[in-house]
């Protein structure tokens, strides 16, 4: 008798609804990895940026992707060094989640840069002093973390759980699992607070840049934080829309509960100190550079004040404020309102990091600089979407990702 | 062993590991990664310049009339870059972003790299490489047939070159074989050049000494804004270490405007009424150079001649017409600016007021030519350091008198086509913007039958594009002498490109100073790149092929042989030191050089109509339209970054132009934000042009140096000619295609400033 | 990235930073590594193990 | 290398361009692009891909007509010495594969297109603009690269490039130095192409350290000022205006501040 | 491929008796192991440096001792410096035309000279064995003048060489075999006669022990 390829004792979609699925998401990653391949061939002019704008669409999903991937090392770092059991329920999806998301930032990151045949010089030739150097280093390690981390539950698909050393492996690689997260909690810790350095230290541009302690940690810690306050929100999220598209409940309430609890108080926390940063910036920093709050905004229907109201009080005090009362968990719709905010929230401060910078003037002579992306831009970044349908079907398919779905679905 | 499929597989996959764990262990791949990087940068499609001996050539530019000296920097044979001369009269060292371009049109696209045949029809840019032999033949049994048909005064040929041994070449050419009609570029002189032979009898050109004077009050000169000699503009902003005080007279601020003290915004066409207004103020406040104008000069006072007829006299003309509210009137220059400038103009040490729009590439309007040179007079500064003076042109080029045929001499005995020198026109010695309408309205055949075009290109620069290409339809022969595939090429019948000045010998006659003319020496930097060949050699090839008299005209062996023998005892200094000078002038010989019956200075007011100057008082320069449908006023400007005549802007150049000038093919309109409220426009909107000439698509761009219900666009856009990789084909608009000539009545020349407008909103 | 390349300095940076990252590699590569070996040797003393159980 | 604070500059290489001077005429622009091999495209009008190491950039006061004034800025790379001098220049500590870097015998900030791998960080980190990105391969179309200099490498597609001062005519000054056997250079041996090239002389340049050379003392003249100074991006390049409104161009400035009676800490400058 | 391929990738036919004992495929599996390691070491260290270089020759073999015995100023009679301070490296043909403008000797190669490129003026296409890159500004001036260092430090004996070597041409990079030097895993020494190898650590580590300093990039980039 072969080994069945799908886990035993769960129920799946018939082949060919699966490729149905399968083929139309991959339609989508194939329109990609055209763009993808044009960039690659025919250089960065398939893009709309410009020298005053070399940061765009692309560095934005690449630091937000990167800060909702932090569901993986936050929850690793809840399961496997505080200890917190519960959560086992939830890890392995947090883990494919992660993988996904660090897989994608590396891509987005090789079609990004003008050479790219040279990008291991980033590597090799490194400048310790450059937060991106300090970036790649720790993503590509911590994607090496990830990817350990995913090996074990590959290993678990029935068929490779056959063979005696790929079992054995699987096994001991578990069992020393908590090594692997805690490195990987280190790497994500210096990783995370460095993608805030990122713009934080652009001490040429008054938007991003911060004095003294605002800059360092304070820029450092905000970005953990708040990856590791929206991440498991992503987490919660994808596993919510992944339940409705598989009609299944797939992960016990109360651990999405707790998940969603310490995520909540990660995120008060978090948007408290924001808060206090931006305060600090729009009244100390911004005035000693010749700048009043309102420089930085305009009347532009992305670029006004606006967007600072919705990335702090809309999308961060509203959903955390939701999320560390009981009954706000407890109510299925503001449970999911409020994670969807605050990945929302968190997107758009990586936006702001990102974009803004490059849009306001420096110079009073200066106008706005604008910018909207290429159909090729907006291509690659879809591109890891697919990417990551994709994996999670395959994964959800023919991996135990969750081991509570056969006891929440007995009738199956 | 049976090997099974599994077997087979698991074998597979250790093979494949223990390849890939080897292959980390070898060279292969680290070395493979490196090699891919350093291939990335060293690709191959990535030129690589060759290296070698660095030398220099010491040239001059012969890119526009200021004749700077220029440093070429080769390495080997290949010229590198071209950088100013230090140590040359013309420059200073200093260098035009036109000339630091230069290698870009020897090295360009645009480059016509033999002699060709059009094949297609006109202007369709189908060409056939031809010999050299056949092209001569081309142009000179075209040439044998006017002679036979007794019509050799229907050949004309317009041409850049205005002195210098080329120029002579060409006149002789015309002369011997029979026709009056060399036609030239017009340029300000034109008419500043005549303005001084009324008043002071002296043919010559007119050179106002910058370099010495302290105050300079300019009528709209582009003093800043390039086509001058870089040596005027070096020193001249006015800066916290001292500099020369300039006074800019124009409705646009324009870079010469933005770096003058003052900037008096005049409405434009009224410069000529503002110098006669300041001469009112000179004349009432006594503070013009009395003693000048007592001793030296006639016309000032009202006089009596023949009979009991009074003429009137510059003064109480000036004083009756002129007062400084009416000035203010038309003008729209407040009362105490007039009297401020007249003050301050005739208090300064050495004081000189100059004009000439822009880059001086109209002739202008003899009136205002005139009240700027009547304004020189009162200051008194006529020949005097720091002022004004008529330079007679080098004469070093001097041809034996040719002999002449018959045809020749009938030939010589007609009419100029474009009617200057003739009794209309006496003074006037090209009108080059008339022939287009001549040819137009002529009854028959085309007056000019054969048409020959060297430095010149006349179907973008005359004004009218339409009429100027429907002229040229008109004429059954056109051959080109450019070396670059420009407008007036590419409509020609046969192409003899020529070398450009980077290749060849050229002597090239600057503007004087008090030093005086300089004549600086191109010399060939480069070995030439094309099947091209000297304008002088084919001259005296068709000349040869032409036979008889005009054979015996062209005796000499070459260009160079002519060359040398021309520059004689010269030849050694100019070869060596690159330049040299001729007729410096000795201040303050006032009295010995003017020719007019009076030996003085005329102020020749009313010498008898038509020529009677300031016929049209009062007035400003009459402008084409109606201001009903035609409510606003466009007129073009000059800019240092655009090269506005011949020839076309180098890429270089057009890199530098503001996208507020040029956005991907559009050109874009100056226009005030106040006039741009009231017509409801705002920046970056497409509008569409339309004046009684033409009309094209525009975008706007609000400039509050631009004076409200004025638009302003540049020259040196529009072209539709050049290569396609030269960057400029197709942009932005030919503004010359937009506005028409208008006459002078006492000179003929084109005194066109703008011309009435209109924008709504596509 | 090693001591040997054009950029390396001893300072207190590189040597902080580059630690950082030797360190993680070092974690990485020998928890793999004694991952495997230790699933090797259980391979070959045909140690059992529930299917999934950990 | 990034070398400790205590390092001690022997060269600081400047300039200081005389606004009241500039015409704005480009000679400045066209002599770099012959100079540095600057390549040109079909369609140079916009100016955010445009490769330009010194951009001239027109300023207006705003005024209604006619009391309108224009300024033209010259902008080259300003060579920041970056917070304390210490060559911490906003493009510098970001690199992350050293493609540039702050040479402290000379002050100049270097970039080596053959290192840069096209990550872009260093334009985000310049407020100047200074830096143009290679976004197409640079092609000199019919026999156009027969101008090049071998002086200066052409770029390929896909990397950063800036001013570099023209420091190729520093490396042959050097090379003539040497084989005259002499150490120091004079003032007038080493001058990049743009200053060379300015026909109004707007444009001084040598050692700011150099009491010898005419940009020391110009760097102190009392309308001198430098762009962003408040950033303390420390820039190489100085500008000087009489007029108000220029030098208040030159930074940014709360309604109540005014650029001479600022009591900043990057006011210490020289 | 459709999912169900997956799914049934495993051939049907083979039932779980006719599985092998684990024991016996585990030789196998570590015999093809070492197959792929071993051939993969030999491909990577032998055969690898081998492929990565395309030989060729000079268009003239050319007797550097034999030049050195007729000059009477060394290196420097043919590769000068000129007064600007720059290297004229290679020599033009107008170099060799003072003395080889007719066959002055018996060797075949000069013959080949002489009729092939004195008689026609062309000039020779030399294969710079030392040439460095486009980005690389190499002051020879410093080097020889400044710091009086000798040919041979950088480029051995070439100066004493009676015949061309071969050129050997990296096809990826386009680099002579010279600038990383012989060894292909760049260990140990380049051979008594042989140039250094000329990659930026190169210059880099003799900058360091000479200067105490790497020097800063634009020292030697352009």
């Amino acid at each position: 008798m072969e080994t069945p390829l799908i886990p035993p004792g769960v129920k799946r979609c018939p082949t060919w609804q699966f490729a149905l699925w399968m083929a139309a998401v991959g339609a989508v990653l194939l329109w990609g990895v055209y763009a993808m391949i044009l960039v690659w061939w025919k250089g960065l002019n398939q893009t709309n940026m410009n020298d005053a704008y070399g940061f765009a669409l692309w560095i934005w999903a690449d630091l937000a992707v990167i800060a909702l991937g932090g569901g993986a090392f936050f929850t690793g770092f809840l399961t496997y060094i505080i200890g917190k059991d519960k959560l086992k329920g939830i890890i392995n999806y947090a883990v494919i989640i992660g993988f996904i998301c660090y897989s994608s930032a590396l891509l987005i990151l090789a079609i990004d840069i003008g050479q790219p045949l040279r990008g291991w010089f980033i590597f090799w030739h490194a400048n310790v002093h450059s937060m991106l150097t300090e970036v790649a280093f720790c993503l590509s390690c911590y994607f090496g973390v990830l990817t350990i981390e995913f090996i074990p539950l590959i290993l678990e698909n029935p068929r490779l759980a056959a063979k005696p050393f790929l079992h054995h492996l699987s096994h001991n690689m578990h069992e020393i699992m908590a090594v692997f997260a805690a490195t990987g909690v280190f790497l994500s810790f210096f990783h995370q607070g460095s993608l805030g350095g990122v713009a934080g230290v652009l001490f040429g541009r008054p938007f991003a840049y911060r004095e003294g302690i605002f800059i360092w940690p304070w820029t450092f810690f905000l970005f953990t934080w708040s990856a590791a306050a929206c991440g498991p929100c992503f987490t919660i999220l994808v596993t919510w829309i992944t339940e409705k598209i598989t009609g299944k409940k797939l992960v016990q309430q109360d651990v999405i509960g707790l998940l969603a609890k310490i995520a909540g108080w990660m995120l008060i926390t978090y948007i408290i100190a924001k808060s206090i940063d931006t305060l600090y910036w729009a009244l100390v920093t911004a005035p000693g550079m010749g700048f009043t709050l309102m420089d930085f905004y305009t009347d532009h229907p992305i670029y006004n004040i606006g967007i600072l109201f919705a990335e702090i009080v809309l999308c961060g005090f509203l959903p955390a404020l939701i999320l560390i009362t009981r009954r706000g968990r407890e109510n299925g719709f503001l449970l999911i309102l409020s994670v969807l905010l605050a990945v929302l929230g968190c997107s758009i401060n990586r936006w702001v990091m990102v974009l803004q910078v490059m849009a306001v003037p420096v110079f009073s002579f200066e106008s706005w600089f604008l910018y909207s992306p290429s159909w090729q831009e907006v291509a690659t970044t879809i591109l890891p979407v697919a990417y990551g349908v994709i994996l999670i079907s395959l994964a959800h398919r023919y991996l135990p990702v969750f081991p509570q779905e056969k006891e929440l679905n007995p009738a199956n | 062993m049976k090997i099974d499929r599994r077997k087979f597989l698991a074998g597979f996959s250790a093979c494949v590991g223990g390849g890939a764990v080897g292959s980390m262990l070898s060279p292969l791949p680290w070395k493979v990664m490196d090699d891919v990087a350093i291939w990335t940068q060293n690709w191959p499609w990535t030129p690589v310049p060759q290296d070698g001996r660095y030398s220099y050539v010491q040239s001059v530019c012969a890119l526009c009339p200021g004749g700077c000296g220029i440093s070429v920097r080769k390495v080997k044979s290949r010229a590198v870059k071209i950088e100013g001369l230090k140590d040359h009269p013309a420059g200073n060292g200093g260098l035009c972003p036109l000339g630091l371009s230069g290698l870009q049109y020897l090295y360009g696209p645009a480059r016509v790299k033999s002699p060709l045949k059009r094949v297609g029809k006109r202007g369709e840019g189908k060409w056939q490489p031809i010999s050299w032999d056949a092209a001569i033949s081309e142009v000179s049994q075209k040439l044998n047939e006017l002679r036979a048909r007794n019509k050799p005064h229907s050949l004309a040929w317009i041409s850049g070159e205005n002195k210098g041994i080329l120029a002579g070449l060409i006149d002789r050419f015309l002369k011997v074989y029979g026709s009056p009609n060399v036609l030239r570029d017009s340029t300000a002189h034109d008419a500043i050049d005549q303005a001084a032979y009324h008043t002071q009898g002296q043919r010559g050109t007119v050179f106002w000494d910058i370099e010495n004077a302290d105050f300079i009050l300019s009528f709209g000169a582009g003093l800043m804004d390039g086509g001058w000699p870089l040596a005027r503009m070096n020193g001249f902003p006015k800066s916290a270490d001292g500099g020369k005080t300039l006074i800019q007279v124009e409705a646009r601020l324009s870079d010469t405007a933005a770096k003058a003290d003052l900037w008096v915004a005049a409405n434009p066409g009224t410069e000529g009424v503002l110098a006669l207004g300041i001469a009112h103020v000179m004349i009432r406040e006594l503070i013009y150079n009395i003693d000048f104008i007592n001793r030296q000069a006639s016309g000032f006072e009202d006089g009596v001649m023949g009979g009991d007829q009074v003429l009137q006299g510059f003064k109480s003309m000036v004083l009756e017409k002129y007062k400084p509210e009416k000035v203010s009137g038309i003008t729209g220059v407040p009362v105490d600016a007039i009297f401020d400038i007249a003050r301050r103009f005739a208090k300064s040490d050495k004081a000189v007021a100059v004009c000439g729009r822009g880059h001086g590439r109209v002739a202008g309007c003899m009136d205002e030519a005139l009240a700027v040179h009547y304004l020189n007079a009162l200051k008194g500064n006529i020949h005097q350091p720091g002022g004004v003076f008529v330079v007679a042109d080098p004469d070093y080029v001097r041809f034996p008198e040719p002999g002449m045929d018959k045809i020749a001499e009938y030939g010589l005995g007609q009419t100029r086509v474009d009617g200057a020198q003739s009794e209309k026109f006496p003074n006037s010695r090209y009108l080059l913007h008339r022939l287009p309408e001549i040819i137009n309205t002529a009854d028959g055949d085309s007056p000019v039958q054969a048409l020959l075009v060297s430095g010149a290109n006349p179907l973008y620069t005359i004004p009218d594009g339409k009429s100027v290409k429907k002229s040229f339809d008109k004429i059954p022969f056109i051959a080109s002498f450019s070396p670059f595939m420009d407008e007036t090429a590419v409509y020609s019948d046969v192409i003899l490109p020529d070398h450009t000045y980077l290749e060849c010998y050229r002597d090239i006659v600057s503007q004087g100073s008090m030093d005086g003319i300089v004549v600086s020496l191109a010399k060939p930097v480069v070995r030439p790149l094309y099947n091209t060949s000297h304008l002088g050699d084919v001259i005296i090839q068709i000349a040869k092929a032409l036979g008889g008299y005009i054979e015996t005209a062209f005796a000499w062996k070459s260009y160079e042989s002519l060359l040398e023998e021309t520059f004689a005892d010269n030849w050694e200094t100019i070869t060596s030191s690159g330049y040299i000078r001729m007729n410096p002038q000795i201040p303050g010989t006032v009295a010995t050089s003017f020719n007019t019956p009076s030996k003085k200075f005329e102020f020749n007011i009313n010498a008898g109509a038509p020529e009677a100057p300031f016929s049209s008082a009062f007035e400003k320069i009459a402008m084409e339209g109606d201001a009903q449908n035609y409510p606003l006023t466009l007129i073009p400007y000059d800019s240092i970054r655009l090269a506005g005549n011949y020839p076309a802007n180098p890429p270089f150049m057009t890199k530098i132009i503001d996208d507020t000038v040029l956005k991907k093919t559009h050109g874009c309109i100056e226009i005030n934000p106040a006039t741009a409220k009231q017509l409801r426009l705002s920046e970056g909107d497409a509008v569409k042009l339309s004046t009684p000439r033409g009309e094209a698509d525009v975008q706007i761009h609000l400039y509050e140096g631009v004076m409200p219900g004025v638009i302003a666009l540049p020259r040196g856009l529009g072209h539709t000619a050049y290569s396609e990789e030269w960057g400029l084909y197709g942009k932005g608009v030919n503004v010359n295609d937009l506005m028409g000539p208008i006459e002078d009545p006492v000179s003929g020349f084109n005194m066109a400033w703008g011309i009435r407008a209109k924008l709504t909103k596509i | 990235m090693f001591p040997f390349v054009f950029e390396w300095v001893w300072d207190m940076s590189h040597m902080v930073f580059m630690g950082g990252l030797w360190y993680a590699l070092t974690i990485m590569g020998l928890g793999l590594t004694y991952c495997i070996i230790k699933a090797l040797i259980d391979t070959r003393q045909k140690k059992g193990g529930t299917h999934g159980g950990h | 290398m990034k070398e400790s604070a205590t390092h001690e500059t022997a060269r600081r290489y400047g300039m200081v361009i005389d606004l009241d001077k500039c015409t704005g005429c480009g000679a400045c622009m066209v002599s770099c692009y012959a100079e540095n091999n600057v390549p040109f495209k079909k369609d140079e009008s916009n100016k955010l891909d445009s490769i330009n190491w010194i951009r001239v950039v027109k300023m207006t006061n705003q005024k209604p007509y006619p009391d309108t004034q224009i300024c033209y800025l010259p902008m080259p790379c300003m060579q920041c010495d970056g917070v304390g001098k210490h060559g911490h220049s906003p493009c510098v500590s970001v690199c992350p594969a050293v493609a540039t870097d702050y040479d402290f015998t000379t002050g100049i900030v270097s970039q080596i297109y053959t290192r840069c791998f096209g990550c872009r960080y260093c334009m985000a980190a310049c407020p100047y603009h200074a830096r143009k990105f290679n976004w197409w391969d640079p092609v000199w179309p019919a026999d156009m690269e027969k101008y090049l200099s071998p002086n200066v490498s052409p770029r390929m597609r896909g990397v950063v490039e800036k001013c570099s001062f023209c420091f190729h005519r520093y490396q042959l000054a050097r090379d003539k130095a040497y084989q005259e056997e002499r150490a120091e250079l004079e003032e007038n041996e080493y001058q990049p192409a743009c200053v060379e090239a300015c026909p109004v002389k707007a444009m001084t340049f040598g050692d700011l350290n150099n009491p010898a050379h005419a940009v020391y003392e110009l760097k102190n003249h009392k309308h001198a000022f430098r762009l962003l100074e408040r950033l303390e991006t420390n820039p190489k390049v100085y500008y000087i205006s009489s007029k108000e409104w220029v030098r208040r161009n030159g930074d940014n400035y709360l309604p109540d501040e005014a650029p001479g009676r600022l009591k900043s800490k990057a006011k210490a400058r020289h | 491929m459709s999912i169900s391929d997956l799914e049934h990738a495993v051939d049907p036919n083979l039932g779980a008796a006719d599985h092998p004992p684990q024991k016996s495929s585990g030789w196998v599996v570590f015999f093809c192991f070492m197959i792929g390691l071993v051939g993969s070491l030999i491909v990577g260290w032998f055969l690898f440096p081998q492929w990565l270089y395309s030989e060729k020759h000079q268009p003239i073999d050319f007797n550097h001792s034999i030049h050195m015995d007729n000059v009477s100023d060394g290196c420097n009679s043919c590769h000068f410096f000129r007064e600007d301070g720059t290297f004229s490296g290679i020599p033009d043909l107008s170099a060799c035309t003072d003395c080889h403008q007719d066959v002055i000797g018996s060797d075949p190669e000069e013959e080949k000279f002489v009729t092939e490129y004195v008689a026609q003026d062309k000039e020779v296409q030399w294969l710079s064995y030392f040439r460095q890159p486009d980005c690389v500004f190499f002051s020879h001036a410093a080097h020889v003048t400044g710091a009086g260092m000798s040919c041979e430090s950088c480029h051995g004996d070439i100066g004493y060489s009676t015949h061309s070597k071969v050129y050997q041409e990296n096809i990826i990079s386009g680099y002579s075999r010279d600038i990383w030097g012989y060894s292909i895993s760049r260990f140990g020494k380049p051979g008594e006669h042989d140039g250094k190898p000329m990659k930026m650590n190169d210059c880099a580590k003799c900058h360091l022990e000479e200067t105490g300093s790497k020097g800063a990039c634009f020292q030697c980039h352009k």
